[in-house]
């Protein structure tokens, strides 16, 4: 997942970056393809290159030898809410038909069967970043045709269209699995793009909870190079945190 | 003047500046994002037995899951509770599905809505703007998200109210012995929280002569007149971090998990790591050496710039 | 992305910054509180005839006097319209009272509102609450200072609108060939100025390495990524200053009312320093040796501070 | 006047300082009985102890050695706004019967007979210090009974009260003039409190444009030490800039 999410981004990108797979796949393309990405987080570091793999977003190797460090009041009002960030990342408990994505509670919200994090930045990153990559295994646990709570938007859902909304960014323009990529048609749903080499697009269905369309013309997905592997391996993820 | 008496010394212990502006049904902030959290005035504060605080925080990270366990809070206003990169807050955890030690009320809002709250706050403004919320659902569970029509292009935007909490308490690189405070790497809503609050506790790893704050005054993001009282407290921060004094304790996040799974084992662990001491320095002593030969900071200096004319 | 393509070269000279990223009829700001006033950019602008220009700025200064009396604005947004500590603006005075050259428009508030309208632009919201001009009689001159109800207390909060100038332009210390810059000494609003801008030229005192941005990145003000241009103009302040760089050379502030007093004075003025020379380099050596000698800063250097882990 | 105004000001005291004579006070203040005062400068220098006599309110010898720097969205918001200032000091072209300062026009705003800076930061200082000094020479032309515009709201006017219209701060609460200390009573209606050495009641009132109230108890006004006019002119202002 880690080298397809490397993919969807292009050089000179200006990424809000998340932590784990996110930051993986952010180093990998700086090391290969996008020399120029951007990285920022939302704990302030700017234009971060860090030597080792940060064990969290605050982590002090963000900091050193970054391009600058701005308050989390900038971060949020400046840059994000400024329109500034080309690509946000996210991820989520569940992800639904239209993208809508759920980090908050599994079941009501009042008596959660899972109590999860919550938003962070989530929910302003969904709505303000240019697009936002999705990140997430493919079950049908994770992918049910509704959440149980809309902790960020997707493309459409019970409050109306992006458009309806006059949401300011893109949303979830792709979501990255560990079988194939999905990307919101048209009217917002969700719909396979791309399948992996070796994966059946059957049983990609039956790990989504709605009856999944599939584009009439499915991406070719190059296998990762030894390149990139080796990077992630022996370089990015040395000791297979992430990986 | 605005704050405190200028003359009255501010440099204290932490007992006595818990004892002295942290009180019983308090809104207490201890910010820090990831860089900075002050664990050491938390442990005073669960030594002095506070209760009923309403604790405001955007992570509330394993501080306020230590603070919530010991029992010193009724309430919770955040925007991100886990255990960054491990996993779940086993004690808010309990505290809200068990009550136990004692119910938690919720106050959610994302990370943009708590910076806007504080923000607020440290402008004494009754609420703030932003463009966020909708298409969520955080709004519906959360009266307190309103919205505004903007009175020129007639859009609906997201409002928060002002948080200004009774006091705030802010972990710094350094500060003179007025509180004048100075802070690199991360910044986080230090400033915010700080000038939102009635009362301001900052906790720092050195302090160091007013002529270093006035050798680089640029780097000063608290002025003392607003600080109550300064206390000296080096790795004031562990297992958070200091940038430039000693990393985070990765280590202890992750050990925390199974520390805290079941209520014994994170009460067992107060005992021993909190009500078992009776200050940082003892804290620090029974780390052991090996803390420092492995999370004190390797010297990255910058450069100095030129402030003549 | 964001702003501009990321591998094209953006560091130019004047010349070509103000001839790609200025033209007529744009909102422009250039901004500096007293510190950091691009004076070099102004004079580039004269020289290639921008009309009809809509300056915003707090204190419109020599800078804006210049620029209005050499025919390049129409209107004018201030909070504050004076030759600090000596009197008058007198080119902007006689296009307000005679219309000449052109007449100007003006726009006022106090700098509480100007600024605000530059936060507002740099967080791309529409308005910005503020509490202030009850009681006094600006709103009742400016319709664009508004009003707005409160949706958590009722109160009634002063606003007024984002400004968004198509291009800002930042005088700096240094940056590096990206366009990450920073400023030490007083920060006035360069940094909302250029988040609210469209297009945003960055002039430095220095082109540094990415090295040297690098090893404090605390200092960083604005990140490179939404730069069009970086140009190198030293001295690009004077009759401004930059902290660390050269003092503020009062006497030309002094000698400029009597230069502007009356328009012949000015427009003399303008022949010899702005169209008589090509370039801010010709400026330099126009003004002569002394002028290092009697304005070039004395070191007052700082400590550097430990960004290590 | 600078020695008046310095007496204003109670050590520990955080001052929003204009330039000229009230920089003057604030310095003979902190030379004397005020060794605590905490100088703000609205261009972001806060704790400045300028080693030369600032020329402009952004003077580069206010950051030098000074506690700190803000940018001026903090400054306004966090430090004016937010309720830190005790002090400001404000000058006028005209200061009326309730205090109203104008700083704007002399005549109609469309068409002035002197079209004046404007407001700076004088409004806001008005609205929220806990307290404003106002540094004044005594003329009827500069203290009419009305003031052609109010740049900076007084204690009462046309608009209402400090309480009807729930100004955060006190106001201006003294004026030094040249020849004695006016004060707002309960009403608002500024009177004549305290008179200096050798001047007459009778020609002060005069030199206002409306029927000036006197005190009762006029306050005693010790003449200037010979410290004080040591350290103003030898120390403070050696060039006699201000003087």
């Amino acid at each position: 997942m880690a080298v397809r999410a490397a993919h969807e981004l292009a050089d000179g990108d200006v990424v809000f970056v998340g932590i784990g797979l996110p930051n993986l796949a952010c180093n990998l393309a700086r090391a290969t393809h996008a020399p120029n990405l951007v990285l920022i987080y939302e704990s302030g570091a700017v234009g971060a290159v860090p030597e080792r793999l940060p064990v969290s977003i605050g982590d002090p190797a963000l900091v050193t030898d970054s391009l600058g460090v701005a308050s989390m009041a900038d971060i949020f009002q400046f840059y994000l809410q400024g329109g500034r960030i080309d690509v946000g990342f996210l991820g989520g408990a569940q992800v639904d038909r239209y993208a809508n994505i759920n980090s908050t509670v599994i079941g009501p919200y009042a008596k959660p069967k899972v109590r999860l994090p919550g938003s962070g930045g989530a929910c302003e990153i969904a709505i303000h970043a240019a697009r936002v990559i999705v990140v997430a295994p493919l079950s049908a646990r994770s992918f049910p045709a509704d959440v149980d709570f809309y902790t960020s938007p997707g493309q459409a859902g019970k409050y109306g269209t992006r458009a309806q909304l006059q949401l300011p960014g893109g949303g979830p323009t792709r979501i990255v699995t560990d079988v194939g990529i999905l990307e919101p048609a048209a009217d917002g749903e969700l719909a396979l793009v791309a399948v992996y080499p070796g994966v059946d697009v059957a049983q990609i269905k039956t790990k989504v909870g709605w009856a999944l369309r599939v584009s009439a013309t499915l991406e070719p997905v190059p296998p990762p190079t030894a390149e990139e592997l080796t990077l992630l391996r022996d370089v990015l993820d040395p000791q297979h945190l992430y990986l | 003047m605005s704050s405190a008496n200028p003359s009255a010394p501010k440099v204290m212990d932490m007992r006595e500046a818990v004892g002295r502006f942290v009180h019983d049904g308090d809104t207490l902030v201890i910010e820090g994002f990831t860089h900075l959290i002050c664990f050491a005035a938390a442990h005073e504060i669960i030594r002095q037995q506070r209760r009923d605080l309403t604790l405001a925080r955007l992570t509330p990270d394993l501080i306020y899951d230590q603070l919530i366990a010991a029992g010193c809070a009724r309430k919770l206003i955040f925007s991100w509770a886990g255990n960054p990169g491990v996993g779940s807050l086993h004690g808010m955890r309990r505290a809200v599905e068990q009550r136990d030690p004692q119910p938690l009320q919720l106050e959610e809002y994302s990370h943009f809505g708590l910076v806007a709250r504080m923000a607020a706050g440290a402008a004494k403004l009754p609420f703030w703007p932003l463009r966020n919320y909708r298409g969520s659902d955080l709004p519906a569970v959360n009266p307190l998200i309103k919205t505004i029509e903007c009175p020129y292009t007639g859009e609906q935007l997201a409002t928060v109210p002002a948080l200004n909490p009774d006091v705030t308490i802010v972990h710094a690189q350094r500060a003179d012995s007025a509180g004048n405070t100075q802070i690199w790497g991360l910044y986080g809503v230090q400033k915010e929280a700080a000038f939102a609050a009635s009362r301001v506790i900052v906790v720092v790893e050195e302090i160091v002569p007013e002529s270093v704050i006035r050798a680089d005054p640029n780097r000063t993001i608290i002025p003392g007149f607003i600080v109550d009282a300064v206390v000296c407290e080096p790795w004031g921060a562990h297992p958070s971090y200091a940038q430039g004094y000693y990393d985070r304790d990765n280590d202890f996040y992750v050990a925390w998990d199974g520390i805290s799974r079941d209520a014994k084992g994170l009460e067992a662990w107060l005992n021993e790591w909190v009500y078992g001491v009776g200050s940082r320095g003892e804290y620090f002593d029974k780390l052991g050496e090996d803390v420092t030969a492995r999370l004190s900071a390797k010297p990255r200096m910058s450069e100095g710039v030129n402030y003549g004319f």
